[in-house]
């Protein structure tokens, strides 16, 4: 685990055609500075894997309107028009999953778990061209587990080994993508000496990080802001 | 955002409630059933990984404590907090005893539509499909009728499914129903509802169980 | 969630064909006064679902012992050589599962889980009828859920609600089991009043638990004393 | 517990971990490897749900920390705790760099057998499997040969193999091998060993790499 400077100097390592996934539900616990130096990168054909694709020219909404994204996988793009429109004209790929979906096969993907059998979206258009498979009389869809390059997340608090802590339901999806790219990317916002977290509190320990920043933009009641 | 009509509707489904319950409530009218219930006896859980939600005065807003909707919540006392696979694992795994949701339209299996419609972008779910499969009791709450005047109560529902799981009641502006061994039984008139405009208003088939 | 003065009558609802499921790995993180008060109750035919099965006329050893054992699903029997005896004389069924897999079926059976797909044991003995997928050109077994009737386990702290913390490695398969079983039933060190525990650190909501009662035994550097 | 010989081959085994490693350990000489190691530079995961595991002072113990083999350990700073099916997410997802175990036979395609002996009980195979699939590297450490002068490196695993995988590292009390191409490459003779001595004694074919 290192620290970084700049969400600039963290993300060198992102490369066109990979597949990045984003923490955060809505701007709560997003990776917020990271998204946007994201989109500052000379890189395309990016796969997203997010719950949402942030909002009409905001946050992950701005890749969009780049052209940098070649597909999407998520659960809800309804707050942005811009995703529906893009697949409407065929600019990009989407994967619409069950949120739950979504997040167990992230999980999936970082506990070595090749893919698993949930009755959700069975019988519906969701499962169309998915296996299924009877188990006790019922019918349930096989899903298969998410993996990415590189993770961008959101945490609370870092120690100086990387372990995190988050914050409400800033939680969400941040520790699960953690375990399930190449490379996770967190910024966080306060640095903390090792041993200052309680061992029985960590929700990420330290072995799934790569890359720790100082969050620059905080989501407050006025809506993001800049600090430090 | 809430009318009289919602609020009618999402007062009638807090009593469905009972003491101890674990409730996931959906985004629309069943936000508003929040307003209804003790939280003291009723636990609000949030898909976006939260129990013990409770309602929170304007100053006291936290931007990081939110619910399904991303609207600002509160904390009951005793709540907690947890990863979105760990919350989707209680709401799939059976741990939640009551989901209420919003429909577009449900049929007279009961089965409900409410995550797509044909010839718009298919293109938001979120975790419709994961509480009909995993809440033990499902109640959708919706208006009888949609703008134009036409029936949401249909034979068969015209929109994809959001699964094939039957819900157990249905709550409107005009009627109750519930679900029992295959057939819609009509148990309720809303207040100011007569049977008549619900026959009219109602294009499924039910049985008229009035007591 | 309901509270009990004693093992007694947090156990009443025990009957004898039931599977149970047993928390701890070895001493550590046992359920010490439910299990004492199981292997006195008038059942038989149980199937138990723990890492391990106690030692020799010790703990789940004595429901072995007493013959109320019809079958033991864990990863690691060798600590009591009780339970190879008496698989050798026919006495029980054994299903040995890696620890992973173990654990990972647990917490399947509490999150709607049917089945998934691990790399773990393929091309090994414990794979033999097991059936296998391939994914990425690399092959997964397929592994089933377990559920339970009834899970005892043990906590640190409960609160009034009935939400719990662990103690470090006292936590193991706690947590996992309460997820997994119809009555999931708790002895813990300690009772706190609802809002003590930091919301942020609740390692078991409430809503997975049924019955709570406070440890007569505890495991201490002397071994397990009684206490209260 | 210790003699001499498991000692010099836990320390041997020490010298290949690296800087910011997670290292998990196993059962009997591998748990000697932690005597070795620096706990500032090298992390040690066990399965039962730690990371950050250190020695402990006997007037320091506590009885509700222990490792995989039931032995009290201590705690190092940044240490944290985690339940089994976190812990084994973290084998079987590929976040432990290193497991050390060790091993009843291992053959010359580097596969193990650590959990079963044919014609006695099958009744143990705790998180050997798991760690075989999921550690990036795999280094197992044995004696030579067995108690009754037999060798422990064979053609072809006579016991029941944990996994098809091939382990990366052989340390024995007479030599290290690696296995790198499909072949077993005799790299190093411990201290006190010559190559006659690993050659008379090791069933498997081996390249000779000594430099």
């Amino acid at each position: 685990m290192k620290f970084y400077n700049s969400a600039e100097e963290a993300l060198e390592c992102v490369q066109s055609g990979q597949t990045i996934m984003v923490g955060g539900f809505g701007l709560v616990g997003g990776p917020l500075t990271l998204i946007d130096t994201l989109v500052e990168l000379d890189v395309n054909d990016l796969t997203i894997i997010s719950n949402n694709l942030g909002e009409q020219g905001q946050g992950l909404g701005k890749l969009l309107e780049q052209k940098k994204v070649k597909k999407a996988i998520g659960s809800y793009f309804t707050g942005n028009r811009d995703v529906g429109d893009a697949f409407q004209r065929g600019e990009i790929d989407i994967e619409l999953l069950p949120q739950g979906t979504l997040a167990e096969s992230i999980r999936a993907g970082g506990a070595g778990i090749a893919g698993y059998y949930t009755k959700t979206s069975f019988g519906t258009d969701l499962a169309k061209g998915k296996e299924t498979k009877m188990f006790k009389d019922e019918e349930y869809v096989l899903e298969e587990a998410l993996q990415a390059d590189v993770a961008i997340i959101r945490a609370y608090k870092a120690d100086t080994l990387g372990n995190l802590v988050y914050y409400k339901t800033a939680r969400n999806f941040n520790p699960l993508m953690a375990t399930a790219a190449k490379t996770v990317i967190v910024e966080v916002d306060e640095i903390v000496e090792a041993g200052e977290l309680k061992s029985d509190e960590i929700a990420t320990p330290h072995l799934f990080v790569d890359r720790v920043i100082l969050a620059k933009k905080v989501l407050t009641k006025e809506g993001v802001v800049e600090h430090g | 955002m809430a009318n009289p009509i919602q609020e009618a509707i999402a007062k009638r489904a807090a009593q469905e409630l009972e003491q101890g319950q674990i409730v996931n409530l959906g985004i629309g009218i069943p936000t508003l059933v929040a307003n209804y219930v003790d939280h003291n006896h009723v636990y609000l859980h949030t898909e976006n990984g939260m129990l013990g939600v409770e309602d929170v005065l304007e100053e006291d807003i936290d931007p990081n404590i939110v619910n399904a909707g991303k609207f600002a919540v509160g904390e009951a006392v005793g709540a907690s907090y947890f990863d979105s696979a760990a919350s989707f694992a209680m709401i799939r795994g059976g741990h939640v005893d009551v989901a209420i949701l919003g429909v577009l339209q449900v049929d007279e299996h009961a089965r409900i539509a409410n995550w797509a419609v044909p010839g718009k972008n298919i293109i938001g779910v979120g975790g419709a499909m994961d509480l009909l499969v995993g809440a033990r009791k499902v109640i959708v709450t919706t208006t009888h009728t949609s703008k134009d005047g036409k029936s949401k109560i249909l034979k068969e529902c015209k929109y994809p499914i959001t699964s094939t799981r039957s819900v157990n009641t249905i709550i409107t502006d005009l009627a109750v129903f519930n679900y029992i061994d295959g057939q819609l039984h009509l148990v309720e008139l809303m207040p100011g509802a007569d049977l008549e405009t619900v026959e009219t208003n109602t294009e499924a088939t039910f049985v008229n169980s009035l007591k």
